[in-house]
């Protein structure tokens, strides 16, 4: 196969490429062909969601690393471009909307999107890598590419499952509904929590050891002969930076307002532990996040001969090893100071939230999830494009209205100027056509001796 | 030479214009009586001439077909045709979208335009101008009724003279196909019709009108 | 023999059927003599497989070609049977419109598809794709209610139209094959037009014109734009299990009679204008389909747009050659055939539970038939084109081929229109499967054969999309082998 | 180099940074012509604050309490990454930047979910600031962070102190002014000082950090307030080490080691006399033009890490 490929003229190779760039792209859901994402995930049950996010987005992954790595075996520098910018594209505008989102499922199905977007940027990197003839980055750009995947399916599917768990407790995925169920699923609550750490990042969770082997094909970037590459990786970093930065912000908001506080309704606040096999299934993959987040040598090994195996390149660099032995060492740091530090303190009596002196806080003072990523919104507004309307009925005083009422409506802009008009075109196409299918079957017949007649005056001309 | 000779080289050479005749009275015509009438006359030139082709070759094909067009074309269609239209009960009127002069005139058109049209293949395939430009009008003939008129029973009309029109083009270029491939197609052609029948009756029977330009339940 | 078997069961079991007033008795003498058909075809396969070619006199042949398409229907009839039981519950009692007039019409319509496969002449051929109209005409109208009557009339007439420019293309052919030299009692019989072909050079403008009567007319029956107008209303209109024999069998059987004078007008003046002409209805095909998909409102007429697409498809590997094109070509018949019965079938349950096939009135199905909603899905993410389900692999096949052939234009006219059928699908299944559990009016029980038939699509198309069986492939080999 | 010294000025780091906090406290009050506290106030702070009853709101679930804990651990963790008085570190090969990017964030990540537990709409808005203000302070903290480490051919901490320790002043390449401009703005919102929050503020309009930590008492308290004051003590020794380290211990020198906490004194002590003029003289922004001052930050950022490829 390799060889029929390296045969194969570069139009066609470039093709291939595209191809299945575009293809598997869709399926993979990067920007701007991850709409169907964010709509099948919510209608999905909790298990599939889980299976969709971990296995088939993954599979369009493999698909295109087989075919791009092991198939074609790398191509020109522009393919790895092309690749980072939709990961680019990808990761910061799946984070954006998933910002916004107050469905637990559509946000962690944009999350999802955010992250195949992430994993973009390792392909990328690896296909600039491999261009430039560093054979050993790339190698470290596709094992973090590869290790990042793998993560995510494991805590994506701990999401999903725990998102699952918070609709059969509560019959609600609306966050803003929930609330305080860390109290009431303290197992749940708790593995949730892990599955946020992991999906942002942060050391001794697995999602890091992806995102920091990314970092540093990044930074590597700029030890390549040209200026662009140069220039290009190394700011890509920034990107993943900001990515991380957001969905640390977004996923503190899910996590904050769904698990702590009060809870906003009556089912948040009856909510019980789910059954303890659906308990058992997610500590596991909780157990599986940290245990790869301070040990990530053990699947560091396997990846890396898999992509060596594609990549036909020697092993890891020296400058990549150290993280391994260095997250356990911090791990034991944390865990030491962390248990000292709780140890000093004894927690002598529960009292009532402050109140500024007022009668005891409702679970409407809290901030809600719409408050809480108002800021960020604001900054990124030219991203997304909110209908608002703000109606106010007042009765005879007019500083105390009856009520307020705030509808807010995101499309995003994105969506309104890419598809909008893109599909506006086909639609306006397809109804036009649609009346040539007019019901009147003399006419259809009419059709066929047009036909018949066009290809006679063809034929004479060709 | 003979009487018979004489006759049979007449009717060869004139046939293309008595064909042309009905297409034009088909085209003039109001009630769908006339045109199973014109058709059934259509079917009897054809095989008149069939008849001279298999004299003049001495043909036990040819005879065998001139025989099949006389018993399926001539009698059983226009038959199973009349029956049709006398048990629907319905009115009788083509439903032209064209009015009897301008479907004339476009009728006198086609025949023009494939005249026009055979005039370079004649030469090649060294075959009598006049006769392929008759398939050649029939087809279109049977064309243009099946679009122009709105009647169920005047679209199986036209499609008769449409398959009329190629069984003469093959008739004029090559006497006619092998023999058990005529069959077929003649078997296939009666059921059609009778086929075409039924769904006739059902169109009256659900919808209450024959009228197929109304059919339009169905679009998009 | 075996061939005659391959026509005389389904003959005799629509005689039969027609005898047993009692429904249950109906269905169990369809079910055997449906898998009589099943063991006779299968039977058939292999001994074409070992000896390369059947003959049975004159008329009747088998080779290759045949065999792989033999299989194709072998496959549709026995899911296509097994589907009838459940949906025949439903069957509302009329004149015509009972179980055994269903399934005598239904071995008709098998009768003249077999018959159109195993035609050694390309004049039996025409007669036999003419009878499937006739036979199925009827099954199209088989409610009998306004929109059944209406589809089946502009069916029969347009379809039959169409046919007789094919007739007329056969004639052209055969004038071609005289002209040129050929014995004429023996100028329709494919083997020998096929040997001929090289020195039909003198009437090279005769054998143009045959093509374009024949593609316009197969091209009917197929539905390429612009003469698929009958499709979307007989596919709509027709019962369920008959929208997915026409949809997975017929369309097939006008492109194999396509396929088979494609490959002569190749061998007498080369492929050039033949396959210009294919990628001319292939690339209009695809793109209008996708266009007009994404307007529909009624789930079967946008399964029927769909078909068109697909068979665009088709044409488009076919015109664009080459062994890897006619793999694919071939491949994506019965990869088609597969998802687009699943398809139906599951639209036939929509139907049943819902009661409409209008799009906008069905919603909640994901919570209300999750079977049927996971039959759906699995469907048309094959149907789209999705790894790992077979169409990918043909869809694959039939774009690397078009690049390699350098065939830019249709190449990337038939990666937009797939985008844009995968948004028009997304676009309407995602509404129909969302919402609540609440706007199910009707609760409907899948029987284990609805069950089994949907398993077995799915199997079957996950298949496909992962490895092609060694005797399959061998099949495909040996079809390829007779059309080069 | 010997860990000995890497844990003493670790420990030296943890020890000191309520003293930092102390004194520009007090250089803000003089210049404010006011007294101001002791520069050891702050310790007693802490003192006063470990002995006393924490309490924790009825709403609050285990996390709240964890919290504190986890941003304590980390911080003194990430303290042990950067070089102060020798240009090692205890985490030296592995304690890159990134590393140490990524455990300030999951500090400040448990500290958002804290304020969140009490329930109150103050820990809401305080998280929900912190939130904007992080996510957008990542970026050019990484990227300066990354043309420094491309200037140095090192990304671990210690090992950037350790080259440019190496090199004279007048080698260095021009790109570290850049980098520094970015640097010293995203320290400045990092640590939560004027312009971008305000330390001493208690007022709900403006407040960020404050508004965090509102409803933590006791020992809790103290822990945040000891891990913020490391924190800022922290990324004030990193900028000394990586635009400033000359006069820090390399080798195993005693007298270069026994100089090094004199040449850290005057450096820090002139940063604090920096923070304490620009915090009198300057208001803070308004919440939504800190984007903007980060915004700042990330185009310098981006200019640096761009001019370390042009300028090879």
């Amino acid at each position: 196969m390799r060889a029929a490929a390296a045969s194969m003229p570069m139009g066609l190779r470039t093709g291939i490429f595209l191809l299945s760039f575009v293809g598997f792209g869709t399926k993979a859901g990067i920007v701007p062909f991850h709409l169907w994402l964010p709509k099948a995930h919510p209608i999905a049950p909790s298990p599939v969601s889980a299976l969709m996010s971990a296995v088939m987005l993954k599979t369009a992954i493999y698909g295109f690393v087989r075919f791009t790595f092991d198939f074609l075996g790398g191509g020109p520098a522009w393919w790895g471009y092309v690749v980072l910018l939709a990961g680019a594209v990808t990761g910061l505008l799946g984070i954006l909307y998933a910002l916004t989102e107050h469905d637990m499922k559509r946000l962690l199905a944009y999350s999802s999107v955010e992250n195949i977007g992430i994993i973009y940027l390792g392909l990328g990197a690896a296909l600039v890598f491999m261009a430039n003839n560093a054979p050993v980055w790339a190698t470290v750009a596709l094992v973090a590419a590869l290790l990042h995947a793998l993560n995510h399916s494991l805590f994506k599917s701990l999401l999903f499952l725990g998102a699952g768990a918070i609709a059969d407790a509560t019959h609600t995925l609306d966050i803003e509904m929930l609330g305080g169920l860390l109290k009431r699923m303290r197992v749940t609550g708790t593995v949730f929590l892990i599955g946020c750490c992991s999906i942002i990042g942060l050391p001794l969770f697995n999602g890091f050891v992806g995102e920091w082997m990314l970092f540093r094909s990044f930074v590597a970037g700029s030890e390549l002969p040209g200026i662009l590459s140069a220039i290009v990786l190394p700011l890509m970093a920034g990107v993943l930076a900001l990515i991380g930065g957001i969905a640390a912000a977004c996923f503190a908001k899910l996590y904050g307002i769904a698990f702590l506080g009060r809870p906003r309704s009556l089912d948040a606040e009856r909510a019980a532990e789910v059954a303890a096999s659906m308990q058992a299934a997610m500590a596991l993959l909780a157990a599986a996040c940290v245990v790869i987040g301070i040990l990530p040598g053990i699947v560091l090994n396997p990846l890396t001969v898999l992509a060596r195996e594609l990549l036909h390149t020697p092993a890891l660099p020296e400058a990549v090893l150290p993280i391994a032995h260095t997250l356990p060492w911090i791990a034991a740091c944390v865990a030491v100071l962390a248990i000292a530090a709780a140890g000093i303190r004894r927690i002598k009596r529960t009292v009532p939230t402050w109140a500024c002196g007022l009668p005891a806080l409702n679970s409407r003072m809290q901030y809600s999830s719409a408050a809480f990523s108002k800021p960020l919104r604001k900054v990124f507004s030219r991203v997304y494009e909110a209908d608002r309307t703000v109606e106010v009925l007042y009765t005879q005083q007019p500083y105390f209205p009856k009520s307020i009422l705030y509808r807010s409506v995101r499309t995003t802009s994105f969506e309104k100027s890419l598809y909008r008009p893109a599909v506006d075109a086909v639609v306006g196409m397809a109804s036009r056509l649609r009346r040539l299918q007019t019901g009147n079957m003399q006419v259809y017949l009419l059709y066929i001796f047009l036909a018949v007649i066009a290809l006679l005056v063809f034929m004479r001309f060709a | 030479m003979g009487l018979i000779e004489i006759a049979a080289a007449k009717a060869l050479a004139s046939s293309a214009v008595f064909l042309f005749f009905t297409l034009l009275v088909m085209a003039a015509a109001k009630r769908i009586s006339t045109c199973i009438v014109m058709f059934s006359v259509q079917s009897a030139i054809m095989a008149a001439e069939i008849l001279a082709v298999a004299y003049a070759n001495k043909s036990a094909e040819a005879y065998t077909i001139a025989a099949l067009v006389i018993v399926v074309k001539v009698l059983a269609i226009p038959y199973l045709l009349f029956r049709i239209v006398r048990n629907l009960k319905a009115s009788q009127d083509v439903a032209s979208s064209t009015t009897g002069a301008q479907s004339v005139f476009i009728m006198v058109g086609l025949i023009l335009l494939s005249f026009f049209a055979v005039a370079p293949y004649a030469r090649t395939l060294r075959v009598d101008e006049d006769m392929l430009a008759a398939s050649i009008a029939l087809l279109l003939a049977g064309a243009f009724l099946m679009v122009s008129r709105k009647k169920a029973l005047m679209q199986v009309i036209g499609l008769l003279i449409l398959e009329n029109g190629i069984l003469l083009a093959a008739l004029t270029t090559i006497f006619g196909m092998p023999l058990v491939i005529e069959i077929g197609i003649f078997f296939d052609l009666l059921m059609g019709v009778f086929l075409m029948g039924l769904f006739v009756f059902r169109i009256r029977d659900t919808f209450e009108h024959l009228d197929v330009s109304k059919l339009r339940r169905l679009r998009g | 023999m075996t061939l005659v078997l391959l026509l005389l069961v389904p003959f005799l079991a629509a005689l039969l059927v027609l005898t047993c007033k009692e429904s249950r008795r109906a269905v169990l003498v369809a079910m055997s003599a449906g898998a009589i058909e099943g063991a006779a075809i299968v039977n058939a396969v292999w001994r074409i497989l070992a000896a390369g070619a059947l003959q049975c006199g004159q008329y009747l042949r088998a080779d290759g070609l045949t065999a792989f398409f033999l299989l194709n229907v072998g496959v549709i009839l026995a899911l296509v049977l097994t589907y009838s039981i459940g949906y025949l519950r439903h069957i509302p009692a009329g004149r015509f419109s009972s179980p055994r007039w269903f399934y005598s019409l239904t071995f008709l319509f098998v009768f003249t598809i077999m018959a159109v496969f195993l035609s050694a002449n390309l004049g039996m051929l025409w007669i036999c794709v003419e009878s499937t109209t006739l036979a199925s005409a009827l099954l199209v109208g088989f409610y009998n209610t306004k929109g059944a009557v209406e589809a089946g009339w502009k069916y029969l007439v347009v379809c039959t139209v169409g046919i007789a420019f094919a007739l007329f293309g056969t004639i052209a052919l055969y004038l071609a094959a005289v002209r040129s030299g050929v014995n004429p009692a023996s100028a329709l019989d494919w083997t020998v037009l096929m040997n001929a072909a090289p020195s039909f050079g003198v009437t090279r403008d005769l054998v143009k014109l045959s093509f374009v009567f024949v593609a316009v007319g197969y091209g009917t029956k197929i539905g390429f734009v612009p003469m698929h107008s009958w499709l979307p209303d007989a596919h709509a209109e027709a019962p369920t299990p008959i929208s997915a024999l026409l949809s997975a069998v017929l369309l097939n059987c006008a492109m194999y009679a396509l396929l088979r004078f494609d490959t002569i007008t190749s061998h007498a003046i080369g492929g050039e204008f033949s396959h210009t002409l294919l990628l001319i209805f292939g690339g209009l095909s695809v793109t209008v389909a996708a266009l007009l998909m994404v307007v529909q409102r009624d789930l079967k007429r946008l399964l029927a747009y769909s078909s068109i697409e697909h068979m665009g498809i088709v044409a488009i590997g076919i015109g664009v050659g080459g062994p890897l094109g006619l793999f694919g070509a071939l491949l994506h018949t019965f990869n088609h055939s597969i998802a687009k019965s699943l398809m139906f079938f599951t639209s036939g349950n929509v139907r049943e539970s819902f009661g409409t096939l209008r799009m906008r009135r069905i919603h909640g199905m994901a919570r209300s038939m999750p079977w049927t909603s996971a039959g759906l899905v699995v469907g048309s993410l094959a149907i789209v084109g999705m790894p790992p389900f077979g169409l990918f692999i043909s869809e694959f096949m039939i774009l690397t081929a078009a690049f390699g052939a350098s065939r830019y234009l249709i190449a990337i006219l038939l990666l937009v229109s797939l985008s844009v059928v995968f948004g028009a699908l997304l676009h309407h299944f995602q509404r129909m499967l969302a919402g609540k559990r609440t706007d199910v009016p009707a609760k409907l029980k899948l029987l284990p054969s609805d069950f089994a038939v949907m398993g077995v699509c799915t199997a079957l198309l996950l298949l496909f999309g992962v490895h092609i069986p060694g005797m399959f492939a061998f099949l495909l080999q040996r079809a390829l082998v007779v059309l080069q | 180099m010997n860990p000995a010294i890497d844990l003493i000025q670790s420990l030296l780091l943890v020890a000191i940074a309520p003293l930092v906090s102390g004194v520009i406290a007090r250089l803000k009050a003089q210049m404010q012509n006011r007294r101001g506290a002791s520069v050891l106030r702050p310790y007693a702070d802490l003192l006063k604050l470990f002995r006393k009853h924490d309490m924790a709101p009825d709403t609050a679930s285990w996390l709240f309490r964890f919290a504190p804990a986890a941003l304590f651990a980390v911080t003194v963790t990430a303290a042990a990454f950067v070089p102060v008085l020798h240009a090692s570190a205890l985490f030296g090969v592995g304690g890159d930047f990134i590393l140490l990017v990524y455990l300030l964030a999951f500090g400040r990540f448990f500290l958002m979910l804290g304020a969140m537990d009490g329930g109150s709409s103050f820990g809401g808005l305080g998280a929900s600031r912190e939130a904007l203000v992080s996510a957008l302070a990542e970026a050019p903290l990484l990227l300066a962070l990354t043309s420094v480490a491309i200037l140095t051919h090192s990304i671990s901490v210690a090992g950037i102190v350790l080259f440019t320790l190496q090199q004279h002043p007048f080698q260095l390449s021009a790109v570290f002014v850049f980098a520094l401009g970015a640097l010293v703005l995203v320290a400045i919102a990092e640590t939560g000082r004027i312009p971008v929050d305000n330390p001493s503020s208690h007022l709900e309009l403006t407040m960020i950090h404050e508004a965090m930590v509102l409803e933590y008492s006791g020992a809790s308290l103290a822990l945040i307030e000891w891990a913020s004051s490391i924190k800022l003590t922290l990324i004030l020794a990193l900028l000394i080490g990586v635009f400033a380290p000359w006069g820090m211990a390399a080798g195993a020198s005693l007298v270069a080691l026994a100089l090094a906490p004199l040449f850290f004194a005057l450096k820090l002590a002139a940063l604090t006399i920096a923070i304490a003029v620009l915090e009198s003289s300057i208001a803070k922004l308004r919440m939504y033009q800190v984007p903007d001052f980060l915004g700042m930050a990330s185009a310098l950022a981006i200019l640096a890490v761009a001019f370390t490829a042009l300028m090879r």
